[in-house]
C-alpha cells in the first residue's frame, strides 16, 4: 500500500479565507517599507514566529512573487536569498548541514545582512591579497 | 560533547576561558556563519530579529560556563529530546558553548570517577555553575524510593543547588511532578518548585522548562538566552520562560481558524478530520496549554501533534496526567455525572419528603380545623 | 499550580456538588409544590377552547398582546432569554459538556455567532438591571434575590466571553472562574426565582387549565 | 369568635395548592401584570402591581411551604406576616382589584394572579380587613336575601308592575318549569325592564319559566369579600330552590360575579356537581337564535359598541353570544379596542363598586374606560351586567359623556314583533 491511497488529504480553502490569514503580514511588511523609505533602518520578520498553515504560506509566496535577484550561500549549511516582486522585501531561508530549516525570514533592507560584507572583512581581504602579492614579487608561485 | 567527556580537568579551565565566539572561529566559523547562528538563535528564542546584533555581540564575549546535569525519577526523554535533535545543528552549538561537566548519561566517566567529576565542577565552580535537572524527586519516606551511589535525590538535589547560580528545571517531572507525582504518588515525588517552597532545599533562581518532554530548541534558547545576557529570561508566575510559554498551542494553532467557525472533527477519520478541523472535541488541551510546539515544532520543526492529526495533551502543564481523559473535550465535567444527578434526587426526594410531610400537615390540618367564618366573625373583637 | 488545581476540581468535585445540589433542590421544590396538589374543579366543563398544554405554548408569544410601557421588558428579555438558550445549547464547548451527561449530542454554531449573541445577550441583560433599578414597578417588586438571580446569570456570561477572549487572566484560570460561576448559577437555581425555568411550565398549565375548563384560551 | 390573625393565617393555610405553589415559584418580578391593571395604567401607582398585592400571601408561603424559607425563618431572617401588614394591604386586596383577570392573561409565566388574590382575600377576611361595606353588603345578602336589601314583597311589587304593565305573567315558584331566573337586586331596584324583556322573550321562544320566591338573589357578596362559607350558604339557597322546582336550567341574568359564582364557583363551594345547568341570560338567547324561537325585527341606526363584563368573557367564556346578538338588531356595531377576553374592567367589579372608600379610585380607574369609549365615538354603550352598567352611568355622567348605557336584553326586547305586545301569556 502506497502513501497515495491513505485518504488523507489537506482542504483546499477558498482564496479570500486563506488570504485573510496574511494580511497582518502584509501590513507589516508595508509599514517596514516605509520605515526603510524614511529612515533607512532595515527591517526583519521572522516567518517561523507567525502561525500560518501551509496554505497560507503558499499564498503568501504567490502574492510576494519571484524578483530578479537570488543568492545562495554555502555557510554552515545552506542558505537561499531571495528578492520577491517586491524590490526590498528579500525571502531569506537558513537551512542546518542536514538541509532543514533554522530560520526563515522576510528582510526589508536595500540587501540582505548576510550578503553584505563588511570593513573588517575588507581588511582582511586587502592583507590577503597584499600577501598574495607580496609571495608572487619575493619568489615562486602562490598556492 | 565528546571533547567535553574525554577531557581533563585542566582541560576545562583552558576552554573555559575561551570566548563563544572564538570558539565558533576556531571550528572554522565565518562571519556570515555567525550572524546567521545568530539570527537563528534570536529565532528560536522567540526574540525580535532585530536583536541577531545584540546576540552576535553579548557571545564574542560569553564564556563558557559549567552546568551539571541531575537525574532524578525521570525516563531519559528529556535528554533523548536534546540528543535526537538534528546534530550538528545551531542547537548543538549551543551546546558546544557550554561545559557540560557531569550529566550521568552522556559522560564517558563512571561510579565513583563520574561522582568525583560533579564533586569537582560544583567546588571549583562554586556559586556560579548552572544546574539543571529532569526527573521529580521522591520526597517521601526521607526520599529512600531512588539513590544514586548510595545518596538520595534530594540529597543530592539539596548539594547541587547549593552552589548553584541558577536552576533549569528541564521538563514536567522536575518543573511540575509530571508522571511520578499522578495519582496516587507512591513515592511522595515532589518537583523542584515544590522543595524550593517547602524550604526542603535552598531557594535559587528557577526556571521551569516543562513538557514531555520539552522542545530541545527551548532548552538550548534558554541557555543561549543565559549566555547572552548573562541573566535568567522573563518568567510566568509558574516559572516559565515567557518567551516560549507566553502562548497557548490554541492562540498559535493553525487550525484555530476552524475553531473560531464552529469546525470540528468529530472522530479521528471522520471527514472533520481529513480536512484538518479543530480537534477541541476531540480532546485537544491546546486552550489550556502555554508551549511554543505550534509555532516551533517538532522534529527539527517539521510537525507537531495536532499538525499530524491528534490533539494537544497538555503534557506541559501542572497535574496533566490528573486532569481526566485526553480523549475529552476540555469543558467537558471529569465528573460522575450520573452517580451526582442520582444522588441529588434522592436527598432531594428525603427532603422534599420531610418539607412535603410538614406542609400537608398544616395545610390540611388548617382544612380540617376550618371553624366557619361566619357574618359577626367579619369583625375584629 | 492552584490554577490547575482549581480547574480541575471545578470539572470533577465542583460540579459533582453543584448537580447534586441542583437536582436535590429541583426535587425537592417540585415534591414540594406537586404535593400540595389541587382540587378539581366540579363545575361543568365548556367544550375545550383551551388547555393547559396551549397556554405552555402561547404564553412564549405573550408580546403582541399588550400595548406596553414596558419596551424593555419585553425587548430585552426575549434578547436575554433566547440568547441564553443558543449560548447554553449552541456553543460546541457546551454541546461538549451536554454530551459528557447526555446520551446524544447535536451540532453546535460558528463560535464568532455565539461570541455576538454572548455580547447581546449581556447588553440585554444590562438594560434589565438598569431597568429594575429604575422603573419604578420594578424597583418596587425587586428583592435581594432577584439582584442575587441577576447576577449569578449574568457571570457565567462574563466568565465565559472573557475566556474566549482571553481577557485579564490566563485561559485556565478563566475557565476555571467559567466553570465555577456555572456551578453558582446551578447550586442557587432551584432555590430562587430561577426554579421559574421548570415551574412556568406548570404555572401556566394550571393556569391554561382553569381558563380552558371555562372556554377561554389563554 | 371575632376576626383574627391567626385565623387570617389559617385561611392562608387552606388556600395554599399545587397552582400557588407554582405560581408564587413561577414569578420573576418582572411587572408585566402592572401594565395588564387598569388601577396601575390610571394611576402610576407602583403598588397596584398585581402580584404586589398578594405579596403577604407570597411570603406566608415561602416561609412556611418551601424549606428555604423554613430554614430562613427559623433562623429569624425573615419577618412573619402581621396586623400591620394586612391592614395596610386591606386597601391594594380589596380596593384596588376588582378579579377583572386581566394580569392572569398576560403574565409570561402564566400566573393566575386574579386567582390568588381571590384567595388572599379569604385570610383577609378571616383577618378582620374586609371593608366594612363589603362586611354589611355580605350581612343583608345572608339575613335579608340580598346584598341591596331587597326583600321578596319588593320583587313581588316589580313584578305586578310588569304584569301590569305588559300584561304578561311573571310565574313564581313553577315547579317543572325550564328555567328559573334568577335576579340581581340591581336589576329590581335599578333596571325593572330587565323583567319584562325576559318575561317577553320567553313568550315569544314558548319557554317555560319560573322565579323562585326562596332564592331569586344571583348576586354572591361572599365570593366577593373572600368567605367561601358566606358564598356557600348564598349558592345552597339557589341550589335548593332549583332542586325544588325541578328546573332543567337556571339562568344567571345580567351580571358578571352573579354568573361565576353559581356557574363556576358553585359546585366547588358545596362540594358537587350540579343536577341542572348554568346559563347565562346571554347564553340562553344565544341558544334561542339558533334555535329560530328569537325572532326580531327592526334595527338600531345608531352607533352602538358592547362593552364585555370581565366576568363574562375571560373569567366565563361567555364571549360570541353577545356579538352574535347585537348584530341581530344594530346595522352599527363596532368593536371597542382590547375587546372580548381582552377587555378593559369598567373599574367597579369584585366588590369595588359596593365599597365607599374606594369611590374616588374607582373613577380614576373609569378613565381608561372612558378614553376606549370617547375614541370609539359612539351613541351609545350595550353591556350585559347590571354592576357594569351602573358603573359606566356613573362614570360618563361624571365625566361629562352624554351617553345612554342599555343592557343587551332589554334591548333585543324592544325589538320583538309589536303585535305580541299586550297578548296575555
Amino acid at each position: 500500500m502506497g502513501l497515495d491511497t491513505i485518504p488523507i488529504r489537506s482542504e483546499v480553502m477558498s482564496p479570500p479565507f486563506e488570504q485573510q490569514g496574511i494580511v497582518a503580514l502584509l501590513q507589516e511588511i508595508s509599514q517596514l517599507l516605509r520605515q526603510l523609505a524614511l529612515s533607512d533602518e532595515n527591517g526583519v520578520i521572522d516567518l517561523r514566529r507567525s502561525p500560518l498553515s501551509p496554505a497560507q504560506r503558499e499564498a503568501l509566496l504567490t502574492l510576494l512573487g519571484q524578483g530578479e535577484v537570488s543568492a545562495e550561500l554555502t555557510v554552515m549549511g545552506r542558505s537561499r536569498v531571495e528578492e520577491t516582486a517586491l524590490a526590498g522585501v528579500w525571502w531569506v531561508t537558513h537551512y542546518n548541514e542536514e538541509g532543514v530549516v533554522v530560520a526563515e525570514l522576510l528582510e526589508i533592507a536595500p540587501i540582505p545582512q548576510i550578503l553584505l560584507s563588511v570593513e573588517d572583512e575588507l581588511g582582511e581581504s586587502q592583507d590577503r591579497l597584499q600577501q598574495m602579492i607580496d609571495g608572487i614579487i619575493n619568489g615562486g608561485s602562490v598556492k | 560533547m565528546k571533547s567535553d567527556r574525554e577531557k581533563e580537568s585542566g582541560a576545562i579551565v583552558s576552554q573555559r576561558e575561551e570566548t563563544v565566539l572564538q570558539r565558533l572561529r576556531r571550528q572554522g566559523i565565518s562571519r556570515r556563519g555567525f550572524l546567521k547562528f545568530c539570527t537563528a538563535t534570536a529565532s528560536m528564542m522567540a526574540l525580535p530579529p532585530t536583536m541577531a546584533p545584540a546576540i552576535a555581540a553579548a557571545l564574542g564575549s560569553a564564556t563558557r560556563p559549567s552546568v551539571i546535569w541531575l537525574s532524578f525519577q525521570e525516563c531519559t526523554g528529556c535528554t533523548e529530546s536534546l540528543t535526537r535533535s538534528h546534530l550538528p545543528t545551531v542547537e548543538s552549538l549551543i551546546f558546544d558553548a557550554i561545559s557540560l561537566d557531569y550529566h550521568h548519561t552522556l559522560q564517558a566517566a563512571s561510579g565513583e570517577a563520574a561522582e568525583r567529576a560533579r564533586e569537582e565542577a560544583m567546588a571549583r565552580y562554586a556559586g556560579e555553575y548552572l544546574l539543571l535537572v529532569d526527573g521529580s524527586i521522591p520526597y517521601g519516606d526521607e526520599g529512600i524510593y531512588s539513590t544514586i551511589a548510595g545518596v538520595s535525590n534530594l540529597e543530592m538535589l539539596r548539594q547541587g543547588v547549593e552552589g548553584a547560580a541558577a536552576v533549569i528545571a528541564i521538563g514536567t517531572c522536575s518543573s511540575f511532578g509530571g508522571l511520578p507525582m499522578a495519582s496516587p504518588n507512591p513515592t511522595g515525588a515532589m518537583s523542584v518548585n515544590d522543595l524550593m517552597q517547602r524550604g526542603a532545599i535552598q531557594r535559587r533562581p528557577l526556571i521551569n522548562i516543562p513538557g514531555c518532554p520539552p522542545i530541545p530548541a527551548v532548552i538550548t534558547g534558554v541557555i543561549a538566552h543565559y549566555l547572552t545576557f548573562g541573566t535568567i529570561p522573563q518568567l510566568d508566575a509558574l516559572h516559565r520562560p515567557l518567551s516560549f510559554y507566553g502562548d497557548t498551542i490554541h492562540d498559535r494553532c493553525y487550525r484555530r481558524t476552524y475553531y473560531d467557525q464552529g469546525k470540528f472533527a468529530d472522530t479521528f477519520d471522520d471527514e472533520g478530520a481529513r480536512l484538518g478541523w479543530c480537534l477541541y472535541k476531540l480532546g485537544c488541551r491546546g486552550p489550556t496549554t502555554y508551549n511554543s510546539c505550534a509555532t516551533l515544532k517538532w522534529n527539527g520543526g517539521t510537525s507537531f501533534p495536532i499538525q499530524s492529526g491528534h490533539g494537544c495533551i497538555g503534557c506541559s502543564e501542572p497535574g496533566f496526567w490528573d486532569a481526566g481523559s485526553f480523549y475529552e473535550a476540555l469543558s467537558m465535567p471529569t465528573a460522575a455525572a450520573t452517580t451526582a444527578t442520582r444522588a441529588g434526587v434522592g436527598v432531594g426526594v428525603a427532603a422534599g419528603a420531610l418539607s412535603a410531610w410538614q406542609n400537608l400537615h398544616q395545610r390540611n390540618g388548617a382544612r380540617t380545623g376550618h371553624q366557619e367564618v361566619k357574618l359577626d366573625d367579619l369583625e375584629r373583637g | 499550580m492552584e490554577v490547575e488545581a482549581l480547574l480541575a476540581w471545578a470539572r470533577g468535585p465542583g460540579f459533582e456538588w453543584a448537580l447534586l445540589i441542583m437536582f436535590g433542590g429541583i426535587t425537592l421544590r417540585l415534591i414540594e409544590i406537586a404535593t400540595l396538589g389541587r382540587k378539581r374543579d366540579l363545575s361543568l366543563p365548556r367544550e375545550g377552547k383551551g388547555s393547559g398544554w396551549r397556554t405552555i405554548v402561547s404564553r412564549f408569544f405573550s408580546f403582541p398582546l399588550l400595548a406596553t410601557t414596558n419596551v424593555i421588558t419585553y425587548v430585552a428579555g426575549y434578547i436575554f432569554h433566547l440568547g441564553l438558550l443558543i449560548i447554553i445549547f449552541f456553543l460546541v464547548p457546551h454541546i461538549e459538556v451536554w454530551r459528557g451527561v447526555l446520551p446524544f449530542t447535536w451540532g453546535g454554531l460558528p463560535t464568532t455567532i455565539i461570541d455576538l449573541v454572548t455580547v447581546l445577550t449581556m447588553v440585554a441583560m444590562g438594560l434589565l438591571l438598569f431597568d429594575r433599578l429604575t422603573h419604578p414597578v420594578k424597583r418596587l417588586l425587586s428583592t435581594a434575590g432577584d439582584y442575587l438571580a441577576w447576577t449569578v446569570t449574568f457571570l457565567p456570561l462574563l466568565t465565559g466571553y472573557c475566556t474566549y477572549h482571553h481577557l485579564f487572566f490566563d485561559y485556565s484560570l478563566l475557565l476555571a472562574l467559567h466553570i465555577l460561576s456555572v456551578e453558582l448559577l446551578m447550586v442557587v437555581f432551584p432555590f430562587s426565582k430561577l426554579i421559574h425555568a421548570l415551574t412556568t411550565f406548570s404555572s401556566r398549565w394550571f393556569t391554561g387549565e382553569q381558563f380552558g375548563h371555562k372556554g377561554v384560551t389563554s | 369568635m371575632s376576626a383574627s390573625l391567626k385565623r387570617g393565617l389559617q385561611a392562608f393555610d387552606e388556600v395554599i395548592d399545587a397552582s400557588v405553589a407554582s405560581f408564587f415559584s413561577s414569578c420573576v418580578h418582572c411587572g408585566l401584570c402592572a401594565d395588564a391593571c387598569l388601577f396601575y395604567t390610571e394611576t402610576g401607582d407602583p403598588r397596584y402591581t398585581p402580584i404586589y398585592k398578594l405579596k403577604p400571601l407570597q411570603r406566608y408561603w415561602n416561609q412556611h411551604y418551601t424549606l428555604g424559607g423554613k430554614i430562613a425563618s427559623y433562623l429569624g431572617l425573615t419577618t412573619a406576616v402581621d396586623d400591620a401588614e394586612l391592614a395596610e394591604w386591606q386597601e391594594l386586596i380589596y380596593n384596588s382589584c376588582t378579579l377583572c383577570g386581566r394580569c392572569s392573561m398576560v403574565c409570561p409565566v402564566g400566573n393566575d394572579l386574579t386567582a390568588m388574590i381571590r384567595k388572599i382575600r379569604e385570610g383577609m377576611a378571616a383577618a378582620g380587613y374586609a371593608p366594612e361595606d363589603l362586611i354589611a353588603a355580605a350581612g343583608r345578602a345572608v339575613k335579608i336575601g340580598s346584598p341591596m336589601g331587597v326583600r321578596l314583597p319588593a320583587l313581588k311589587a316589580q313584578a305586578a308592575h310588569v304584569e301590569k304593565d305588559s300584561g304578561l305573567e311573571i310565574p313564581f315558584d313553577r315547579e317543572g318549569a325550564e328555567y328559573m331566573l334568577l335576579l340581581s337586586s340591581m336589576e329590581i331596584m335599578n333596571y325593572p325592564e330587565y323583567l319584562e324583556a325576559v318575561a317577553r322573550i320567553m313568550k315569544q321562544a314558548g319557554k317555560s319559566w319560573t322565579l323562585s320566591s326562596e332564592a331569586f338573589e344571583a348576586t354572591n357578596t361572599g365570593i366577593q369579600i373572600g368567605v367561601s362559607d358566606i358564598a356557600r350558604t348564598l349558592v345552597k339557597r339557589v341550589v335548593d330552590a332549583a332542586e325544588k322546582l325541578r328546573v332543567k336550567t337556571v339562568i344567571s341574568p345580567e351580571c358578571g360575579h352573579a354568573y361565576t359564582a353559581i356557574r363556576w364557583d358553585g359546585p366547588n363551594l358545596i362540594g358537587r356537581p350540579y343536577p341542572f345547568e348554568v346559563l347565562h341570560i346571554l347564553e340562553v338567547l344565544e341558544q334561542f337564535r339558533l334555535q329560530g324561537v328569537l325572532q326580531l325585527e327592526g334595527s338600531e341606526s345608531q352607533r352602538l359598541t358592547f362593552h364585555d363584563p370581565c366576568q363574562l368573557v375571560r373569567r366565563g367564556g361567555v364571549i360570541d353570544p353577545p356579538r352574535n346578538l347585537l348584530r341581530m338588531v344594530a346595522d352599527n356595531f363596532v368593536e371597542m379596542g382590547d375587546h372580548g377576553k381582552m377587555n378593559w374592567c369598567c373599574g367597579a367589579g369584585g366588590g369595588v363598586g359596593a365599597n365607599e372608600s374606594a369611590a374616588e379610585l374607582k373613577m380614576q380607574a373609569f378613565q381608561r374606560k372612558k378614553r376606549q369609549i370617547s375614541e370609539l365615538g359612539v351613541d351609545a354603550v350595550v353591556t350585559a351586567c347590571a354592576n357594569c352598567r351602573i358603573q359606566l352611568e356613573e362614570g360618563l355622567e361624571e365625566n361629562e359623556m352624554d351617553l345612554p348605557v342599555l343592557g343587551l336584553t332589554e334591548l333585543l326586547a324592544e325589538h320583538l314583533p309589536q303585535r305580541e305586545k299586550g297578548e296575555r301569556g
